[in-house]
């Protein structure tokens, strides 16, 4: 098969991938010496614009000093700086208070702060022998074990709802699954092996109806979509950074004012505190509370810029953009002979990520094949370890799109897939 | 940000010492360590007395010595007022130029506006201003317990 | 009071600052219009070398990719760059072996990590009603809250070693402090307000002998001195990359290996697992067990680059600079009349950090003159308010040294003091 | 990295399928999900059989084939020599050259050098021989219940 030249290149909706990819100094790498580098894992880590670099560099050349303690010029700077990163973030996605935003390192610390915080609660949040989980199939690791853990530490009791045959929520018992003694429902709003983009609403709804906290993993879906916390209802909202254009190091965990207020802190230390004696302490209100020690703050600084750079561009756009792209990639991988898509078929209510098996050619055959022709997708269980045993598979892989991915590059993955079939065939 | 009616009244503070009011708060700033007691006697909708004790820098004593001379005497409202406006100056990150009116309402309160420009310094220059709008609050509700100097 | 001119200038042990000065950038930068920043805030954070900046970059520009899974090049080349930067701080800290090495967000982070460890263990580790936990009256609040928490939320005792006149740990009562029941021992290698280096032989001999672990906090041991956790004879080191050249957003956590291999988990998710369903799960073994979701990898990758920057001018030199320095700004700092020290008087066991108190002048109201001549220090209760209790003072002021700090910034603070002053005299 | 040699053996396993042995053991590659399970026969000292069955990738599936057509036959302190140099090799990122003697030692497997400068797929190729060096060890050391096909 040879490539369709520029089927795709015409595509409505799409961005000015020219320009945009001028500004992300890796994607001119030449991988395996003369093969330009065509990056299609993106739900894995996102590429840094140099403006985020810029950010960053200039932070630590110029106003490099600890947070919130200082009377000195770099320390002032380096406070405002900081604060004003979680001022963007908030807008970002559309915080009623700023003081809402928790930054932590990654996602998953966000998910365990939220399980570790019910674990110590008091009424009504509490969970305990009496009362039950409630999660997905479809999530992340990070999105399972704190559960598994609290509920082993705890007593309480995991639930989870389980997928359709074509890579859906099942909630055709969702009375059953969250009841009265559900305290908290976790779930993921774009799942990262999936795509799938999940029905929020109902199952806030249900959620709401027990009196049960929800909690979001939008680590898939704020980097992509419109993110409106108050749109969407819950009650925490965790996404993780280095997969939205950002530095490693930084996660944010949005929560609704009054349950930062109640909820008791996770990790202690400096900055979160009010008062300390050797006998005992108070805490600052949120969320210092829960930023305990020095925080990541360059990398909350380099998040600003990197959240700067997105709404620049228009979120609504990013959105049209992958949608326009996963469409023509579902279209042209179709054509691959034995190729099984892994997750729902059509482009809708489902994100760039792109899961898939191809004959009996194990994942990571054609993932190294495909390296070979400079084409950088991941294969394994994308820690998701559940979704392979509910659909019968040892692992996939996963091809995942974003700004600056091209209909070119839709491409390139198609002709590497016959040459994958070529090798092993 | 040390202009002269600051150190002044730093060196020497008006209305210091605890005496008897109807509230007392403590409040702190946990980012120094800054601590005031204060507390406020209500005659009738007349603030009657605001003393207090603590310690702090410069700017913390210098603002309570401030609120004390401003205040004291005043009109439950118009107190609010002016307590309104130096929390709006405070939270002007050095953007507000004080004019005419707001001099006049401020007196030397508006010494402080320099002070805006530093974040780290705004809460100590707010300190005994929201101790005081707490503990008249309580003293208005009739909530708090006498308090008499010992 | 004039300067006297380089007197210091000459003190032996010195380090080549003017050469080392021109790696970082920031101490070129001029603060208040004019004035040429001297940063003595070093105990807060330190500032970055062009080394460890062009490191970030390259990692952000070439190498940029997730982690542990991939197949692909950029997969391959940053899990030898993050595991390689785990290779260099192993080494730094002469650990037995690699996977001993555990990467975190700070030292809070570390710090909370050991305190939940043991919190969730089984015997003989796990701490109960029925123990005891130990620290000091001189701890960062990272330090105490942690316990504290652990103390409120498991029942277990805690208890601490009080501080003499001088500033010294007081183990006059070391056999009542620790006893049978005491599980853990966490104090501080290096005071980061008094200064003060601790006698680590006597107390882990101590807590050896009834079978407790200990934790070291050597947040500000590790930028300053050559660290052996060997030698140390610590269950557990905890450090922060900040405060040594490296970036925000990384700290470290060492541990014995057969203790990370016993110990049950922290944070779940991503990375951390060996196999994961919805029914249960089990661990990756140490360190990947404690490093839950995508790492902090940049930042680790620039810790390495920090380390091999220190390496290389070695770590008994920066020891030798900061220890005539500190002598020097001792024997000057005494001269300026209403100063009082708070902390060892004498160089001797002691770190290149000095509090003090100045007359009735606030802390904040002498930061703050210094801040108008450039000089940047840290004034409060450096998130150690057990310390400014014990010794009756509201909080202090806080000069702080680094290898490329200078007898004329020493000089510079010695007359911003007497300018401080005059001004409030 | 993909030799004609290691294609083969993928295409046509040797040994595959599990038959009697002294010991079972199931090794898990918990980066891919790559899993075996592997048991080993001895006749005295001698490696009567490796059997095995499991999914993975080609590098995998061939390793743990000429796994069963180096090691089956031989004497327990060579096929452990075998092992050794083959673990020596994988862990080599590339920078052993293979000479005459790691070839004759290693026959087919020497095809699997160009495998260790790909860490990711290092583990691939050493998941069946780790395997058999656990199952030789139980069955040595008697401790295993002998496993019997179904
Ligand atoms: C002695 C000591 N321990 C712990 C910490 C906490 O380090 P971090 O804020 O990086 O978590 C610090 C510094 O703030 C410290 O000086
Ligand atoms: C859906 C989802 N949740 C959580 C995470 C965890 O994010 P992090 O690894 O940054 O903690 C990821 C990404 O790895 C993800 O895709």
């Amino acid at each position: 098969m040879t490539t369709t030249p520029s089927a795709g290149r015409a595509l409505p909706g799409l961005l000015d991938t020219e320009a945009i990819r001028k500004d992300f100094p890796v994607l001119d790498r030449l991988v395996h010496d003369d093969r330009r580098l065509v990056y299609l894992d993106n739900a894995a880590t996102s590429q840094k614009p140099r403006q985020v670099l810029d950010t960053l560099a200039e932070y630590y050349e110029r106003y490099n000093a600890n947070v919130h303690r200082g009377v000195h010029v770099l320390a002032e700077e380096a406070t405002a700086l900081y604060e004003g990163a979680r001022d963007k973030v908030a807008a970002f996605v559309n915080a009623p208070s700023r003081d809402e935003v928790i930054f932590t390192k990654n996602a998953s610390e966000s998910l365990n702060l939220v399980a570790n915080m019910l674990g110590w609660a008091d009424e009504p949040y509490r969970v305990d022998r009496d009362t039950e989980i409630v999660i997905t199939e479809m999530e992340h690791h990070s999105n399972i074990v704190p559960w598994q853990l609290l509920a082993q530490r705890t007593g309480a009791k995991l639930k989870w709802f389980g997928l359709t045959d074509d890579g859906r929520l099942d909630l055709s018992d969702i009375e059953q699954v969250i009841t009265e003694k559900t305290k908290i429902v976790s779930f993921v709003l774009v799942s990262n092996v999936l795509g799938t983009v999940n029905p929020v609403e109902q199952i806030v709804r249900r959620a709401q109806q027990v009196g049960a906290l929800v909690l979001i993993d939008a680590s898939q879906a704020a980097p992509h979509m419109v993110l409106d916390v108050q749109a969407l209802g819950a009650d925490f909202v965790a996404f993780t950074g280095h997969k939205m254009l950002g530095p490693t190091g930084i996660g944010v965990l949005w929560g609704r004012q009054e349950l930062l207020e109640d909820l008791p802190p996770f990790l202690g230390g400096g900055e979160m505190i009010e008062t300390v004696s050797m006998h005992s302490s108070t805490y600052a209100p949120a969320p210092h509370k829960f930023e305990a020690g020095t925080p990541p703050i360059a990398q909350a600084v380099g998040l600003g810029a990197a959240v700067d750079y997105l709404t620049a561009i228009g979120m609504d756009k990013v959105a049209a953009h992958e949608h326009a792209l996963t469409r023509y990639a579902l279209e042209r991988l179709v054509e691959v002979p034995d190729l099984r898509l892994v997750g729902p078929t059509a482009a809708e209510d489902r994100g760039a990520t792109i899961s898939f098996t191809l004959g009996d050619i194990h994942p990571h055959d054609v993932g190294q094949v495909l390296d070979e022709q400079g084409i950088a997708v991941r294969v394994g269980h994308h820690c998701a370890r559940p979704i392979c045993l509910r659909y019968g598979i040892p692992a996939t892989t996963r091809a995942s799109f974003y700004l600056y991915s091209t209909p070119a590059e839709v491409d390139a993955l198609v002709d590497g897939l016959e040459q994958v079939r070529n090798f092993f065939g | 940000m040390y202009q002269d009616v600051i150190l002044d009244h730093y060196k020497n503070p008006h209305g210091r010492g605890l005496r008897d009011g109807q509230a007392e708060v403590h409040h702190v700033n946990p980012t120094c360590g800054d601590e005031i007691t204060l507390r406020v006697r209500m005659d009738g909708t007349t603030i009657g007395d605001v003393s207090y004790e603590g310690q702090g820098c410069s700017i913390s004593q210098a603002s309570a010595s401030v609120l004390n001379e401003l205040l004291v005497g005043k009109d439950v409202s118009e107190a609010q007022k002016i307590q309104e406006t130096f929390l709006e100056l405070m939270q002007s990150r050095g953007r507000i130029e004080p004019d005419d009116a707001m001099e006049e309402t401020l007196e030397d309160a508006v010494a402080f506006a320099g002070v805006s420009k530093y974040p780290a310094r705004v809460k100590c220059a707010l300190l005994s201003w929201m101790a005081w709008k707490d503990a008249t609050a309580q003293a208005l509700s009739g909530t708090a317990a006498p308090k008499e100097s010992a």
